[in-house]
């Protein structure tokens, strides 16, 4: 089962599992409230948002590209959430996931057919999705229906539905990407385009999948958020977007492409969620707090990128 | 002498202005056009005016050419240039006999930032995007913290002359900063030595490192120029408000990186148009201005923006296919 | 699947009229041929000939203008890679096709794994039934093993063995050669063999006119995009080949070389000089002297050639340029010490692919006439237009990206950077790697010219015809140590391929060539 | 330290000065009651998401009260009833939310500020002119609220013009920008309502720049429209500062620790907003002290200057 590749990939999940175990056990340790089941459920409903986005932005930096307007997309979500479920209810769900493949497939048409370089293209993207979120929504508000919130966030039990969400998507992510053709195309490509080519796959194609899985999940991902803050924000995703690549790069995704296992990515979705959370609970200095994660980052970087970054990247 | 005559013949080849530069120029004087047809009144001392007040991006903007034909990207000018604008407005203290002090603080702090992200590209092979956007981040954040939210201090009125000055009354002074830029960074890379070694180090600097060439000193120096571009960026924009902001920069990273693109700046570098690049910050205010005088929503300002990058960007690569 | 001789006059495959086109580029004109049953063919022809697009026409990877094809006497016109492998036509790349991070196993196997429940791949399956393909094949590569962990012989073997996984009853082999050692290429040959006598019918495209005489059945020549020979082994000479490439007669593409060198002063002495990667050696060069380091691959000649041209210095022993002591300590000094290297990855190491030929041609001729930091334009004008024109570079401008060249032009840059002023030393690491035969020469003249010059060189290159055909005295490596020195009286294949398998304090007995 | 109430503070936001100080505010407090509360602080930056965390933190950790400032009029709602149930005490420092989850509401009334400005403005009129407005950001509920109770008022004087808005985000630049054009675009403006010192600074600038003779035009409490306003006076300037006091941040620890003490407190207290006027100017404005400082305040001199610098 874990053989041949994956193995190595797997392998590369391990600095975010150590990060995650030992914050744990500092926290657990110093604060008596850490491991009561309300703060895991907090937990849970924190990690549901940046785990969705964080998976789309780890997917296209497998396939060796960038999708720097996943948190733009997010405060659309939150915007059509925001304006349509009072009058269309559970199908603003579908239809703001709809938008975030539509600014996914956007950013891809340019990568393919304009030839723009993924990292500007997604730049462009994430401008054009902003204004267009600022038009429908030009200030925070909106509402969004309390019963979604009771669905999903309400009760003090970490095994709620976030948890199952978690579990259930990724779990899917997971198999489709480490025992699937579809998979192996992705890592292909992003590994080395030219030889992925005489394999038969198409880089435009993979581009034009990973760049909706992206645009689908950073729309889901806005769609939580919204029920949690139970209205929209034109701009509470923008901070997302870093998040997300921090996540997928800690977890131990290749920038360059080719590598890295999305376990590794939901471990660092949840060693950045308890960064904030540790910090709280052990009344630590919160500006100490920014410095932290960015050292982490800096740290994250370092580790991973350190020689396999190409002389021009 | 015959090869002074040969070697003017080929200065005055190089200065020819490229396709890309010509195009934003051609776009430039639509955008003019619209503009004029729109609100009924463009003057020549209008323009200059404007001119002015897109003296700040431009000059980023050029900063981000350089690092663009480097093959890399700087996503920490907005950072920079926002540093540039709190340090300056508290070195100064609104006094104006603090200026040598207050402005050489200033650029050195703007020239750390340089160094800074120069070494995380070089000595720690942090690809340049990411290792810029730390840096943006570690300043944002450090910002905040030294200043604790309100930055203090202000920027006497006798500086900002620079600003709102004119020269001889016809050629604003923030101008002929822009303008003595283009000509600097133009001489630089196209014309001497180390601007040659430079554009070696950023197409391939292992190659260049083989060859002799000190690549991971060229392109620590390009961090340098581009984060002191962004910091004289930061000191107009200082003088143009008058005081200190937290966050007033950070469009600039995005505006620089879609002006640079819209005046023919090339994502796998080797390409420097120092008169594109201007011309394409210059294109980004005026659509700014027209939309206000059309009176559309600041929103559009972002589809706009995001348009007119993906416009430029397929141009060039439609024409570059069809060569 | 049994052969008889018989069937060898019965073709399998046959391509008649084949014209195909780029844009005004008349890349194959009216080409007719047959593979038959059983047959090693042999396809030879320069850079740019159209062997590689004749083969993609036949594997399916590129469509014809005109023409037609036939398998075993049916119409054949594959659309895609796919359907020709369907049909029983397999191509092993020129560039190996290799995904670095996927395994062994995966890479052969990729699109088609064996599926699960659900449609999951089986992993272990699938390194199973790899394991047995190469063992059935005679490679012993872990399946196990990542694709950026291979060495260019076992990508070659791999790129092959995805091939014959395929069970093809014709497979193409683009080039398997050129990135190999003689030994490595001679296991490749060797398959070859065994495929064959397992009825495998095999195309091979190779610039090595040794392997071709060895090893082929019959071989083809494109000149242009025409077919300018077709002849049985036997039928045909080495120069036969060269003429129907050239178009004219190139028997001996080495120059003639004075080799009395018993007055002249060594130019550089190296005296137990080593570092980290690198066991001391201890060897000298003389002026206008041409010395061969032969080895197989990654038996220390690329450390050599790293320490001398500075990039990783040596950290002991003596140096001494011109009997002067001296230390080569990094790129800048080894230039201004007047030792010129041409890297053997010429993309990765010697050129910035984005830059013009201009920029990237001037290098060194330009900084030495700058004067108060400013560019010479005149003088880099001036240069780089005789450089063009004395290596007859093709470009379409001189402000063509360097990297839209082709190979052999790319390496032709590389070369005329340090005509600007002649080295004293020159480290030349293969330097006619995937160069045609034409420009081999023209290298190769250059080389001549400049030990005219006085000019030391020391020639790092795993074509053995190549070594002998230049090198004034050949040492060999093994195991980053120098195993043997050999006099050009002694030069012989088997000799040097016999000293770089073994240590130099080795009885020659034990080792089998 | 079992005996102290423990309180959560959350700070939310940290980037301009006026929230900077209304923490200051309550930090100070909080250190003159040092052996009745331990605090901990939690930060926001403006985030909705992120405020929510906190308060789940907040929460988790059980303190006995908690202070926030809602960015979102819905965001907490969850939170805070969730908070309540647990016997928290919830109290809302200058921003409200869309429910009554809160046990009590301190803030001043920003209809009010509006209406505060616009009434003197109408007064210096007397009654009649062309005035022209600098908002904040449409949208933002504190921008639209003054807005609001300005209008209320103006729409009492038939004989005041309202002849052009502008939103200036409370921004120096852009209110200079603005009124330029403004300016050019109108011979005749007779005053100025504004929402902020430094949209008013940009004001007197632009008039300045266009030579035009300064006009009544309102502004805020901090020191440095202040000293401007002071500089100005005797050339004929006439202006108001009306204020959002940082000082409510001292209140709300105040009010926290009378319902702590189980003291009967009223679930929204509304302060009157104050004014400075050119007849008590001289009481506010501080020459030594910073431009940044707001002059409502509970600080000493000392906590001032540690806050802003110079
Ligand atoms: N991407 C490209 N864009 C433009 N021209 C190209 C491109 N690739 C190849 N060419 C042109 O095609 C010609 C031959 O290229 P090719 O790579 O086939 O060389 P080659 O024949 O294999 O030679 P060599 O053996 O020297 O590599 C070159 O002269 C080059 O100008
Ligand atoms: N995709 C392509 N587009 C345009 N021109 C091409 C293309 N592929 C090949 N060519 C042209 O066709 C010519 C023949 O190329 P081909 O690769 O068949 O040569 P080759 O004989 O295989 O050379 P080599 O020995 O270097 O492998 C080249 O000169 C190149 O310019
Ligand atoms: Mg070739
Ligand atoms: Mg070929």
């Amino acid at each position: 089962m874990l053989n041949g590749s994956i193995r190595f990939n797997l392998l590369l999940a391990l600095p975010a599992l150590i990060l995650t175990i030992l914050l744990v056990v500092f926290t657990a340790s110093l604060s008596s409230s850490f491991l009561s089941s309300a703060n895991l459920a907090n937990l849970t409903n924190r990690v549901l948002p940046l785990g969705m986005v964080a998976l789309g932005e780890a997917i296209v930096l497998m396939a060796g590209r960038i999708d720097l307007s996943v948190g733009t997309i997010m405060s659309l979500a939150t915007a059509i959430m925001a304006l349509t479920v009072s009058s269309i209810g559970w199908l603003a769900i579908p239809l703001a996931m709809l938008a975030g493949v539509g600014a996914g497939l956007f950013t891809a048409a340019g990568v393919i057919l304009l030839r723009i370089n993924p990292l500007v293209m997604s730049l462009a993207t994430a401008a054009i999705v902003k204004g267009v979120t600022l038009l429908l929504l030009p200030k925070p508000g909106g509402q969004v229906s309390y019963d979604f919130y009771a669905l999903l966030f309400e009760g003090e039990s970490p095994l709620g539905v976030p948890l199952l969400i978690v579990i259930l998507v990724y779990g899917a992510f997971i198999l489709l990407a480490g025992w699937t053709r579809f998979g192996r195309s992705i890592y292909a490509a992003g590994s080395d385009p030219r030889a992925a080519f005489a394999h038969g796959v198409s880089s435009a194609r993979v581009d034009l999948q990973v760049y909706a899985l992206s645009g689908a999940l950073a729309a889901l991902a806005g769609v939580f958020l919204s029920i949690r803050i139970l209205s929209g924000d034109p701009l509470i995703g923008d901070a997302y977007t870093l998040d997300a690549v921090s996540a997928a790069i800690l977890g131990g995704i290749a920038l360059k492409g080719g590598r890295g296992n999305l376990i590794g990515v939901l471990l660092a979705v949840i060693s950045l969620v308890l960064i904030n959370n540790t910090f709280n609970l052990l009344q630590l200095d919160t500006n100490l707090q920014a410095i932290a994660k960015g050292l982490i980052f800096v740290a994250a970087l370092v580790f991973f990128m350190r020689g396999k970054a190409g002389d021009a990247d | 002498m015959q090869t002074s005559v040969q070697n003017a013949v080929l200065i005055l080849e190089k200065l020819r202005p490229s396709t890309a530069t010509l195009r934003a120029f051609g776009l430039l004087v639509v955008l003019l056009c619209v503009l004029f047809v729109a609100s009924g009144q463009v003057s020549g001392h209008q323009i200059l005016d404007n001119m002015r007040q897109a003296a700040p991006l431009g000059i980023i903007t050029l900063g981000q050419a350089l690092i663009l034909m480097m093959g890399r990207l700087d996503l920490s000018v907005g950072a920079t240039a926002g540093l540039a604008n709190v340090v300056l407005a508290m070195t100064f203290a609104g006094n104006m006999d603090n200026m040598a002090y207050a402005l050489s603080i200033t650029l050195g702090c703007g020239a750390l930032v340089g160094v800074a992200n120069g070494l995380l590209v070089v000595a720690l092979r942090i690809p340049a995007f990411l290792a810029t956007l730390a840096t943006s981040l570690v300043l944002t954040g450090t910002t905040l913290v030294v200043t604790g939210g309100s930055p203090r201090g202000s920027i006497p009125a006798e500086f900002r002359v620079i600003t709102e000055g004119w020269f001889l009354g016809v050629l604003p002074y923030s101008v002929i900063l822009w303008l003595a830029a283009i000509a600097g960074l133009t001489l630089l890379v196209h014309f001497t030595m180390p601007g040659r070694r430079m554009l070696l180090a950023g197409a391939n600097s292992r190659a260049a490192r083989l060859n002799g060439i000190a690549a991971g000193r060229m392109i620590v120096i390009s961090f340098v120029f581009s984060s002191l571009a962004a910091t004289i960026g930061g000191i107009l924009l200082s003088a143009i408000t008058g005081m200190a902001s937290i966050g007033i920069a950070d469009a600039y990273t995005v505006d620089s990186i879609a002006a640079a693109v819209i005046g023919g700046a090339v994502f796998g570098g080797g390409v420097f148009l120092a008169a594109g690049v201007s011309i394409g910050a210059l294109i980004l205010f005026f659509v700014q201005s027209l939309l206000y005088v059309v009176s559309l929503p600041p929103a559009t300002r972002f589809i706009v923006q995001g348009g007119i990058i993906v416009l430029a960007l397929a141009l060039a690569n439609i024409r570059r296919k069809s060569d | 699947m049994t052969a008889t001789l018989d069937n060898r006059s019965v073709p399998v495959l046959e391509a008649s009229g084949i014209s195909r086109a780029f844009g005004q580029n008349r890349v194959l004109r009216d080409v007719s041929f047959s593979i038959g049953r059983n047959e090693i063919l042999a396809l030879v022809g320069e850079n740019g000939a159209g062997k590689s697009t004749l083969m993609n026409i036949i594997s399916g990877g590129l469509p014809q203008d005109e023409g037609r094809l036939s398998l075993d006497g049916a119409e054949y016109a594959p659309a895609s890679p796919l359907e020709a492998m369907r049909r029983g036509v397999a191509i092993a790349h020129q560039e190996t096709a290799i995904i670095p991070d996927l395994t062994v196993a995966e890479n052969i196997f990729f699109g088609r794994e064996p599926r699960g429940p659900l449609g999951l791949i089986r992993q272990d399956a699938l390194h199973s039934n790899c394991a047995e393909l190469l063992d059935d094949l005679g490679f012993s590569v872990s399946p196990k093993r990542l694709g950026s962990d291979l060495s260019a012989a076992e990508l070659q073997m791999v790129e092959i063995a995805r091939a014959m996984s395929l069970e093809p009853r014709v497979l193409v082999l683009d080039e398997p050669t050129a990135s190999l050692s003689s030994k490595a290429a001679e296991t490749v040959i060797d398959l070859m063999q065994r495929l064959k006598a397992r009825g495998t019918s095999i195309v091979f495209i190779s610039h090595r006119l040794g392997e071709i005489m060895d090893a082929a059945d019959r071989a083809i020549v494109l000149k242009d995009g025409a077919l300018t020979l077709d002849a049985a082994a036997g039928e045909f000479s080495r120069d036969d080949l060269i003429q129907a490439m050239v178009g004219r007669k190139l028997s001996n593409i080495f120059p003639e070389r004075p080799s009395s060198f018993e007055d002249t002063a060594p130019a550089i002495r190296l005296q137990d000089a080593g570092n980290a990667e690198l066991p001391p050696v201890s060897l000298s060069v003389r002026k206008g002297e041409v010395l061969g380091v032969a080895g197989l691959e990654g038996q220390g000649q690329h450390e050599l050639a790293a320490a001398l041209s500075g990039a990783r210095p040596f950290r002991s022993g003596t140096v001494e340029i011109d009997g002067k002591p001296t230390n080569i300590s990094s790129v800048a000094k080894a230039i201004a010490l007047g030792v010129a290297s041409i890297p053997d990855d010429r993309k990765r190491d010697g050129l910035a692919l984005t830059l013009p030929v201009r920029t990237n041609m001037s290098l060194f001729a330009i900084g030495r006439e700058s004067a108060f930091g400013l560019l010479p334009l005149a003088t880099e004008k001036r240069f780089t237009e005789e450089a063009r024109d004395r290596f007859a570079i093709k470009a379409a401008s001189l402000e063509q990206p360097v990297g839209e060249l082709s190979g052999g032009n790319q390496q032709k840059v590389v070369f005329a950077r340090w005509l600007a002023h002649t080295p004293k030393i020159l480290v030349l690491a293969e330097p006619t790697k995937g160069v045609d035969i034409e420009t081999k020469s023209e290298i190769y003249r250059l080389v001549s010219e400049l030990t005219g010059k006085g000019v030391a060189v020391i020639l790092i290159s795993s074509d053995l015809l190549e070594l002998i055909g230049l090198s004034d005295r050949i040492v060999t490596v093994y195991e980053r140590r120098i195993s043997a020195e050999i006099a050009r009286a002694d030069f012989s294949e088997e000799h040097i391929m016999r000293c770089a398998t073994r240590h130099a304090d080795e009885p020659a007995e034990v080792v089998h060539a | 330290a079992d005996d102290k109430y423990s309180i959560g503070y959350d700070i939310y936001f940290g980037g301009n000065s006026w929230s900077v100080q209304l923490a200051k505010e309550f930090e100070a407090e909080a250190e003159r009651h040092a052996d009745e509360v331990d605090v901990t602080y939690v930060e926001s930056e403006l985030k909705v998401d992120k405020q929510v965390s906190n308060i789940e933190d907040l929460v988790t950790q059980g303190v006995d009260a908690i202070i926030t400032t809602p960015i979102s009029p819905t965001a907490l709602i969850p939170v805070l009833k969730k908070a309540q149930a647990k016997g928290i005490k919830v109290i809302l420092l200058a921003s409200k939310i869309a429910s009554d989850d809160y046990d009590v509401l301190v803030t001043v009334d920003d209809v009010d500020f509006g209406k505060a400005s616009a009434e003197w403005l109408a007064d210096a009129l007397d009654g009649k002119g062309k005035i022209i407005a600098l908002n904040g950001i449409a949208g933002i509920s504190v921008s639209d609220d003054r807005w609001a109770g300005a209008q209320e008022v103006f729409s009492e004087y038939p004989d005041i013009e309202i002849i052009a808005t502008a939103d200036a985000s409370w921004d120096y630049a852009q209110a200079k920008v603005a009124v330029s054009n403004l300016l050019a675009a109108n011979p005749e403006i007779d005053g100025v309502w504004s929402q902020g010192g430094a949209m008013t600074l940009g004001a007197i600038d632009a008039f300045e720049a266009a030579q035009r003779p300064l006009v009544p035009m309102t502004g805020e409490d901090n020191n440095g429209y202040l000293k401007r306003w002071a500089a100005l006076k005797d050339s004929g300037f006439d202006s108001v500062g009306a204020a959002k006091p940082t000082w409510l941040g001292s209140e709300s620890l105040l009010i926290a620790l009378k319902l702590l003490n189980g003291e009967e407190v009223e679930k929204d207290i509304i302060f009157p907003v104050p004014t400075i006027t050119a007849e008590n100017l001289d009481e506010y404005v501080r020459d030594d002290l910073s431009d940044s400082f707001w002059t409502n305040t509970r600080l000493s001199d000392d906590q001032v200057k540690a806050t802003f610098e110079n």
